[in-house]
Order: C-alpha cells, then structure tokens, then sequence
C-alpha cells in the first residue's frame, strides 16, 4: 500500500520540524542557553521519520544520544523536548536528563542513552515484555554505526535471535563515531551484513530516501509483529554537522572531516533537500506550499521556544527526587 | 508459626516460587537456570514448575541478561535475573550502574524499575582470584541501587520476596558456601523488608556487624568468646543499602566497641562505610577504635590452605575481640 | 627550577610525549585519541608527533581497548589505554579488574603488567548522570591496582610519567573540568613516585584531605577560613591507591580534625576508608567526630543550578569546617 | 606439505597424553586430591593438538578454562600442570591459580582465563604487540562456543580485522556452554560464519579430525604471518564428559544432555579413536605400537602424579606474593 499524498506530506512537516529544531537548538547552544552538550542529527533526518512513520500507535522506542529527530518524529511534544534540552522545569526529565535523555511514557518512547549501544539490549528487553504479554506491539531500537562495535550490538541481536522478539534494530550509518570514520572503524563496513550471524533480516537502505526507509522498517515490523522475529536495518545516512553541539563550536572539533565533505554533503546528500524535490516531482508540493510548511514549522519551534525560555528552571529540592520508587505492594 | 529446616537454596527457591505463582511479571532469566535449576543449583524446582516460558536459559552473554531484564522491566515485566557470580557482574556494571539505576531518574520518574539481579557472591569453594569476591562495596556506592545479602535460608526467603516485589531494582548478593546450609523457615508465608538489621546475637560487652560469610563464622566466634565470658552483640544488616545504621548505633551505645567483619577486601569495604558512620554519629560512645575483619588486600587462591590463610576465619575474629576488649 | 604556566591537559600530554620519546614500547591508544587528540582534547599533539602507529584510535568498543591493551602487555609493549570517561569503565570491569588486575598473580608472577587506564572524571560540566561520575572507590577496592588522581598540572605530568614507568596497571582519574586549569609546571624533568601525599597547604587547626575537583575549592575555602582565622591543613593523596596514611595522619596528630572532601558519592567513597583508617590509627587524637563533604547519594543532574546543589561547593567545606571547629 | 609419519605419530603421543592426563585428573577429582573444579577436555585433544602443531616455536597461545589439552599439545611440562591442578606448590602458580589460571611464559603459553570469552580481546592484544614489535610471531587464541555469544567475541574480532592484528582465533565448537545447548544459544550456529561481518576467512572444520584442524590453523598462521591479518577458525567437536568434574559427580549435572548422547558421542566421535583408526590405515600404526605408545604416555602421566602428589603444599606466607611487581624503572 503505497503512501497518500497526504502522509508523505506529513512526513515531510516531521523532518522539517526537526531540521528547525536541530538549527534553533544549535543558535541557542552558541548562545550559552544550553547545558552541557547535545548532538544534532541534521543531515539524517529521513531514518527518524521513516522508521518511526512505520510505526503503529502504541508501539515503544528506545533511541540514543541523537535523539530529537527520534522523539519528533515519534510525535513527542516539542515543548516539552525543547524545553528539557534547555535543562527547565517543564522538561520530560525536569532539567535533569537534558538533551541526552529524551522520553515520553505517554507515547511508549522509553528514552534516550547517553551510553552508546546500551540501548541495544534494553530494547530486546522490551521486546521480550512484548512477547511475553502478547501484547502485538514491537519495539524498534535506534543505534549508530559505531554502537554497532559494541559488544552489546552482538549479544543483544544475538538474542533478540534466540528469542524472536519483536524488536526492529534500526543503525543510523552516518559514517562517523565522533572522530572516527566508520570505514576505519569496522573490519567490514557493511552492517546490515552482520544480521546473518544470527539468522536475522539485514537490510541495508539510502538513509536519505525517507521512504526507502519507511518500507523497510514496515516490512520488518510487520515480521516482528506476526512473530517471526526481529530484523536489522541500516540507513546509510550523513551526519551535516559536528559530533556535537560543543564539539561543532571548539576549535579543531571537526579536524578528522576531510575538507569540503560537509559542503559537499550538505549539497548533494541533504534528505529535507531529497525529499522536497521527491514531492515536488510527484506533484505533492510546489514553491509556496513548500514555503507554506517551512514557516508552519518554524513557528512551532518558536512557539516551543518561548514556551522554554519562559519555563522556570527546576526547584533545587527537585534534585533530590525520582532516585527510589516508594515501596509499597503493587 | 510452624518451622522445617531447609537449606538456602530451597529458601531461596521457594521465595521465587512464591512470587512468580503470585505475580505473573514475574520471571526468572540467566545462564543455565533451566534444567539445571543454576550452575550452583542455587534455584532448583523452579523451571519444573513454570516451564521454559518463565524460566528463560540465557547465552553467556552477561550485558543482554542485564540490559534484557531492564527493557522487559520498563515495559512492565518484573525480570529475577541471574548473574552467575558477581565476579562477572563486572561484564554488565554499565548496565547495572548506569542503566538499571539510574533508568527510573533519566526517565522522569516515569517507570518503576522492579528487578532483582541475583549472583553468588564470597569464597570458600577452592575457585579462585576470578569466582571468589565479592563487590558489594561497589553497588553501595550506586544512588538507584538497593543491596541485599541474606546469609541464612529465614533471610533470604523473606528477603528475596520483599525484593521481587520492590519497585527498584534490588541486588541480591548470595554467599555461595551457604547455598547448602539449612535453617528454620516457618511454612507460612512471611516477608522482611529491605532496610531493617537485626540482632542475630545479644550481648553487651562488644558489637560485632557482620554478614555474608562472616555472619556464622562471627556466631561460632562469639560462642567460643561466651565460654571465655565475653559477651558479644553480633548484627547483621542483610540488607546493606539502604543501611540500617540506627541498629548499629544502638547496638554501639550499649557496647562502646565495633567490629565489623566481611569477606571482602578491606580496603574500601562496607566495612569502611560503616566505620565512618558510626565513628561520626557515636563518637563519645566509643571505648576504643572501630576495627574491621575482612580480607587483606590480596586475590583469593585456589589452595584450600591458602584460601583459608586469606579469608578471615572465627579465629580471625576471636583474636581481634581479645584485641579490642 | 624554571617554571611556566601551562594547563592540566598540556602536562599531561608532555608527559605522555616524554615517555613514548624515552621509551618505544610506550603507546596510546583509545577512542578519538588520534587526529583529534581526544574527546575532551585532553591529549593534544601526541597524534602529530608519533602518528598513527603509535597513537592509536579504536572503534567504540571498551572491553577491547582494555583487553588489548593487556594483552600487549603482556607481549613487552607498555600501552595507555584511554577510557574517554571513567562512566564507561563500567563496560570493561571484567578487563581491568578480572584480567588486568589479576593477570601477574595468576601467572605465576611471570609478566610485567604495566600499562596506564586513564580516563576523565567526576562532574561539573552539565553532562549528567552517565557522564560525570567517579569511581575511584572501586578500583581502590581492587588489589593489584594502582590509583592516581592528581589534581594539579604539576602532579598530573609527574604522577603520569611514574605511573607509565611503573611495572603495575595504574589508573588515572583525570578531573574532567581540570584540563583547562593552568599551573606551574618546570621545564625540566622530574617524577612524583606513586603513592606520596602532599600537603598542600600547611595549617595548625584542621586536617583537610581532598583530591579531583575538591582539591581547588578547598584550598579556596582554606583561604576563605584563614581570613576568619581558622588555619586549614590541606592533604593532598594524589595516589588512592597505595594510599599514603602517614601522611594525613601525620596531620591529624597536629591538627586533632579531620574532614575528608571528594565529590565520588559519600556512601562507600575513598572517604569511608580513609575515615575508618585514621580513628583505627589515631582515635586518641581525634578532638571532633571526623566528617565527610562528598555528593549526597543522588544522581547528577544536567542543570547547571541543580548540578551545583549537589556537588560539594566551596561553601560547603567552609560549612563544615565551622561545624567541626 | 603433508605430514611425516612421525609427526602424525607425536600428534597421536599428544592426544593420548592429554587423554591421560584429564582422565587421571578426574580420578583425583573423585578423591577430592582437586582444589575447587576443572573442566577436562576429553573428546576435544583433537582441536587442541591440531591447532598448536601448526605453531612455530615462539607463537603465542592464550586459552580457556579448558586448557591443560592446549598446554600440553603446546609442550608445557606435564608435571607442573598437574602440580597446578592439585595446587601445589610446584604448580606454575604454585597452586594459587589452580586448573584455571595454567600457563608457561617460557613457552609463550600466555595463561588462561576463568572468565568465559576474557582472552579473545587479550589475544588480539598479543596480535598488536607482535605486529608493533615485528617479531615475526602469531597468536592463537582459543575460545568455545559459548564464548562466542559474548560481546568479546565482537569486539576482538572486529579490531583484529581493523588492525589485521598477527591472530588466529580458533573456537571449539564442543556444542555445549554449560548447560546450554549451541544451537538454543545462536541465532545461526555457525559460528565460522560470522568471519564475514569482519571481513575475515572464517572456516569450519571436523574437530574431531586432527589433520583438519592441523590444516586449516596453519593457513591461517602462515597467512597471519605474512601480515594479511586474523582468521577465524571453528572446530566442531563433542564433549564427552559433563561440563566439569565438579559438575560430572554432581546428581543432576548432566540432566540436560539427551539420553544416551554421552555414549553415542564416545562410540562415533572419540578424535582418539578416529585418530588411531586413520593411523593404522595410513600403515602408521599396529596393535602392538599402540600398545607401547599408550604405555608411554600412560606413565608420563604416572610420573607427574608422583612428582604432584609428592609436591609440597604451599606455604602459607606465598598467599600474599605476586600481587605487585616491584616497582623500578626498566
Ligand atoms: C560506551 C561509550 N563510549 C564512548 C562514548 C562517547 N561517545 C558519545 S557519542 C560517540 C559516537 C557514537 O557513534 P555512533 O554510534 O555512530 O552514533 P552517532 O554519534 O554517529 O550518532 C562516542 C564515542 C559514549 N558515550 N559511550
Ligand atoms: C563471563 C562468564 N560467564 C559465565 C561463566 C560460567 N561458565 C564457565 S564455563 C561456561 C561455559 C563456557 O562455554 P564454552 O565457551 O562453550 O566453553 P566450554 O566450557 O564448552 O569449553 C560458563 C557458562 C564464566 N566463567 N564466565
Ligand atoms: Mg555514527
Ligand atoms: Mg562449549
């Protein structure tokens, strides 16, 4: 069942409002309003909204430290993610988890990791609740190509195997682990190659294309969902910007990129850019309807904005809460 | 209430029996905890009785058994998982500190984290540097964790069902030469929160705070000390995060003198923690120096009379009671 | 000797630099350590003196930096295994503690071990809880480590150069928000062997130990308190592990008060040991219960406001010096 | 270049004295002469002494907890061995590492390890001090099948790759890891397989046929050697005694081996049986050197039990030696 016209425009609103946020978070950290650090995935938005459109209501996620496109493309409140990168109050973590850890409990998104490739095993785990409790969800886990070094990427698609839990792993292959490119990082720069190891689907998709990576995810979810298992996908996408916020605006923060790599990406593997010109071609979008969404998105990144500038910052006693559950007979 | 004598591991069985009959989020993961019921046969009848559904043999693959039980537990499950021996809990520290602890505060305080992740723990079984330790220190250390380390089949029965049904997650540390020991356990049900010690001796001329392995060899050491008519208070914490400080103190109070005896090395032990505690809250009660029995900073060998010249033993503790009074 | 002022992360690299130009068996290796000169840029210049044979960049992938670097040591190489945060040591306990530790003794004390963990530590950098942790209590938990964590860019060069040399595994816990701090440091070469405290500010009424980030804002709160008229004596550790008792015992025979500050959590930290070694060795010195200034058992939160409501602040040190005098 | 005759037949010595050897040990087992456990490798000798034959003198090994078949086909002395494994004082960790921690530096037998996949990454960490070093050598890592489902497996695997690190990693593939069949642990169980997500050659060989194990290792080293990088090697062999001696005399230790497996296993796939079998095929061997080459081997192990037996214990102030080296400058 191909997309309609009008979900394939939604998706587009979705990378779109990531691409504003990403860009205004970024003023904002050259700005100070930031804490600690953050790490845009401009340049990869089109794996986050292609999974995640793949998704049924109810389904859970379980993403990583380059996680807003995750949490927006997951239909999380932008608000409420805007506001705990600013580290407010009215953040999903209070402040206290910041850009690093995202979630929404309303929408089954179980978080962010600040660790890279844990995630990987805690969403096997939440696939294995899954099957237990029969519930027909799945779970799709995010992970970056250098989390796929991990030890935790093989013992926990290995027994996402054994068990054929319904989780879908989904690699963000951008090329880069922080400084390190991905084709010197791993004896065989092919990941989706390594499902075999453990019997499993491998696909390997154009990260840019969002629908190429809208088919696969469905087809693996559906897989998962009758119970025949899990599968892994890796989107071959490009990170446009530095690792991270901090590290966009150090001196020598982005040294190990070749020259002119991010020009030239930006120019030629941009997935907004891909997408805008795919809709363009079918007919979906012209110059002022595409003008129409970018001012639509923007304004819910301000509106966001004022919303988190405005948020008061956590009370100092808050600092203290949330470290046990109350006992207590469930 | 009507008692049987069982060992630990039956204790310990039944207490997980109990629950996962209760609670059906309940369920038991780990390597070789099917069939064969534990490498050390610490959890036997367990898979006869639930079956390979909720008695989930896993590869050896420490990090997926932690990281597994943490997902299934955020999405509703209440996962018992075992680590073989805490030796190896070193694999999966990430998981355990950084995840498992912490997963309900990075989460907004959104999802109760109910597990227990359960190991052998100490010496005294002739397996050497790699399977004889015994890292509760570590997990005292960790804000998100609860500890426990019941070192009698009334303990840890009690114990562990209290632990199952926390809404955090709890470590169990269980000294492995106990497994076989045999107690009375009363036949009814009963719990014991997490967080209370308990004054497994009474006596008033010096404290002794032991657990683990420590806790009979200190209950042998302060019968031999009775016939020399010493008398001594030994208190056992079970549970060693939240710790029960006010029972030591009291215990001080009455006494004026502290020992505190475990197997783990000595050198930032619990034993430490518990030290410092009280040396800050009983300072003018205390008659003389706190001392610590634990091991000396050396690894556990496999010779049988060297692991017992390194492992603290009743004598251990008598000589240093006739030290201190 | 002549001196210049340079950052923390520069004597550190000097020192890295000196001793792989002395020795070729010395090497680096670690995430992002090559062309980038580390995450934290804690390591510049060494990529573009040696290259990359000898500064070596891994893929993310903990246990094997760990495990290889033992496992080229024990073929005749001396590595400097870069852990990019001490958070994530938890990934490769097995290796340090299991394998590194241990690997001499269960080789019948065959093999030199010598090689250096190093990693960044501790907080105040808005990083949150998995990344501004410190552990330093669990390796001096663990015989056959060494433990380094010098604060200042004096002792970072010489301790580092010691520990490279040293024919043990040592770790070095590098105060992340240090790196940028400059200090005196001579241009000629020197060493500080391990395990030698320094007082680091003589005083005649209290007894501070600190080490990491607690180093700086007690000697600030030591000149705070002088103005008031409270002489502090401040200890330096520098090493944790062999940790020089003498020393801060030394001091507290002069001084009869003792505060420990470091910002590890306080339940089970180095302080714990270092607390219940000095009332076991000096309790008839002891004017003043012996207090710790350490992170309550919480979590680190990215705020920078809450950040600091946790953290142990100047203020706090001066807090507890005028409850304890 | 295919064997000699007497190479064959020092093949042959090896795998008969490793059989002595474990089955004496596990006599002593049952008299308690055995400080904690051990884990024989009785049906696995071929692996071992095919793989170490095809070493250089001067390789490297480093091994498992099943290791004294490794130890003596690499020619550790069998009298210090057994001393180790009865914890004596002449043992090579004079009986502080007990059947666990067996090595002989003198002989590059590096040790080792009682925690299961731990000497993988050690392994290629020998591999990148040889190829820093340039001394020409290699090192063979063994591990088991179970090991293989850990992140260690992943981890070493893939830097070796990236380094093209001088190691051969050879995995006995003895179908059990404890209690837990292979095939329930692995999403796919060939283990040999998983090479490619490396980019390594991975082969599977008839672990109970000394000669192809021989073969495929030394490939492997020569091609090490050359500087062309790690291989992985997976010996597919049975074992036929329970998961260790402690585990073998335990009611109940072997309740999840299918009923008559153990026999069926000893009656088809003994490596010695077929070893001795394809020996007198080959004209190599008659009943009668049989004969003699078991006695010899027999009392090999019969005077390292009295050398054992008749060690001294250890003395009691050794239990704090060797936990540091001295410090000195070198
Ligand atoms: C276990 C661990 N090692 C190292 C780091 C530091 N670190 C943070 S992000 C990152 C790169 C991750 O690469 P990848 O998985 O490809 O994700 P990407 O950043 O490209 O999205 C590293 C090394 C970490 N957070 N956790
Ligand atoms: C990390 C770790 N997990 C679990 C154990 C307990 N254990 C010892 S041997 C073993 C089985 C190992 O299987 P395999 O690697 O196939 O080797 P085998 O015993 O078959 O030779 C297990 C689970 C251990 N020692 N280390
Ligand atoms: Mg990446
Ligand atoms: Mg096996």
């Amino acid at each position: 069942m191909p997309l309609t016209k009008e979900a394939l425009l939604n998706m587009y609103r979705r990378m779109l409002t990531i691409r504003h946020f990403e860009e205004g978070i970024t003023e904002f950290a050259k700005q100070g309003l930031v804490p600690g650090t953050g790490h845009v995935s401009i340049g990869e938005e089109a794996v986050a909204v292609g999974a995640c459109s793949a998704l049924a209501d109810g389904d859970y996620i379980i993403s990583t430290h380059r996680a807003h496109g995750h949490l927006l493309a997951r239909g999380a409140d932008i608000k409420v993610i805007l506001a705990e990168v600013l580290g407010k109050a009215t953040g999903c973590t209070g402040g206290k988890g910041g850009s690093m850890h995202l979630s929404d409990f309303s929408r089954q998104i179980l978080g962010t990791n600040g660790i890279v490739g844990a995630g990987i095993n805690i969403a096997g785990g939440v696939g294995l609740a899954i099957k237990m409790r029969q519930t027909g969800q799945i779970c799709l886990g995010f992970f970056g190509d250098g989390a796929a070094n991990r030890g935790t990427f093989h013992e926990g698609l290995n027994l996402a195997a054994v068990w054929k839990v319904p989780t879908v792993f989904v690699c963000t292959n951008n090329q880069y682990g922080l400084s390190m490119p991905q084709c010197k990082a791993c004896g065989n720069i092919d990941i989706s190659a390594r499902a075999s190891a453990y019997d499993m689907p491998g696909y390997r998709v154009d990260g840019t294309d969002v629908i190429a990576v809208y088919e696969a995810v469905k087809s693996a979810a559906d897989r998962a969902r009758k119970g025949d298992g899990p599968s892994l996908i890796e989107a071959i996408s490009f990170r446009l910007r530095g690792h991270s916020m901090r590290m966009d605006q150090m001196p020598g923060g982005n040294v190990y990129r070749p020259e002119g790599e991010i020009d030239d990406w930006a120019a030629n593997k941009d997935p907004v850019k891909i997408f805008r010109a795919k809709l363009k071609e079918l007919g979906y979008l012209d110059d002022k309807k595409a003008g129409q969404i970018d001012a639509e998105c923007q304004k819910l990144f301000d509106d966001a904005a004022d919303f988190a500038r405005n948020s008061p910052e956590p009370a100092p006693e808050t600092a203290f809460t949330w470290i046990y559950a109350k006992e207590g007979v469930k | 209430m009507p008692q049987r004598q069982i060992s630990y591991r039956e204790a310990l069985a039944e207490a997980i029996i109990e629950e996962m009959a209760r609670d059906d989020r309940v369920f038991l993961m780990g390597e070789d905890v099917g069939v064969l019921g534990g490498a050390f046969g610490a959890t036997p009848g367990i898979y006869a009785k639930f079956g390979g559904e909720r008695v989930l043999d896993t590869p050896i693959s420490e990090t997926a058994i932690v990281g597994y039980a943490l997902g299934a537990a955020m999405a509703g499950m209440r996962p018992i998982a075992e680590i073989m021996r805490v030796d190896w809990m070193t694999i999966c520290m990430d998981e355990i500190v950084n995840q498992t602890a912490k997963m309900r505060y990075l989460s907004g305080g959104h999802p109760e984290v109910s597990l227990v992740i359960r190991a052998a723990a100490e010496g005294g079984i002739g397996l050497g540097g790699q399977h004889s330790q015994s890292f509760e220190a570590w997990f005292v250390h960790v804000p998100g964790l609860k500890v426990i380390m019941p070192s009698t089949p009334y303990d840890i029965k009690g114990l562990m069902k209290s632990a199952i049904r926390d809404p955090n997650p709890v470590i169990c540390l269980e000294p492995g030469v106990l497994y076989g020991v045999s107690g009375p356990v009363p036949t009814e049900e009963y719990l014991i929160p997490l967080g209370e010690a308990e004054v497994k001796r009474e006596g008033k001329d010096i404290t002794i705070v032991a657990w683990g392995t420590m806790l009979p060899k200190t209950l042998n050491a302060a019968q031999t000390l009775a016939a020399e008519g010493v008398d001594v208070e030994v208190v056992d914490p079970r549970t060693l995060r939240p710790l029960d400080i006010d029972t030591v103190i009291a215990s001080v109070k009455k006494t004026g003198k502290l020992i505190i005896a475990h197997e783990a090395m000595k050198t930032c032990g619990v034993g430490a923690e518990i030290a410092a505690l009280v040396q800050e809250r009983a300072f003018d009660h205390l008659d003389a120096p706190i001392q610590r029995v634990a091991t000396p900073d050396v690894i556990i060998p496999v010779n049988r009379a060297l692991e017992r010249v390194v492992l603290p033993q009743e004598a251990t503790i008598v000589n240093t009671v006739k030290a201190v009074i």
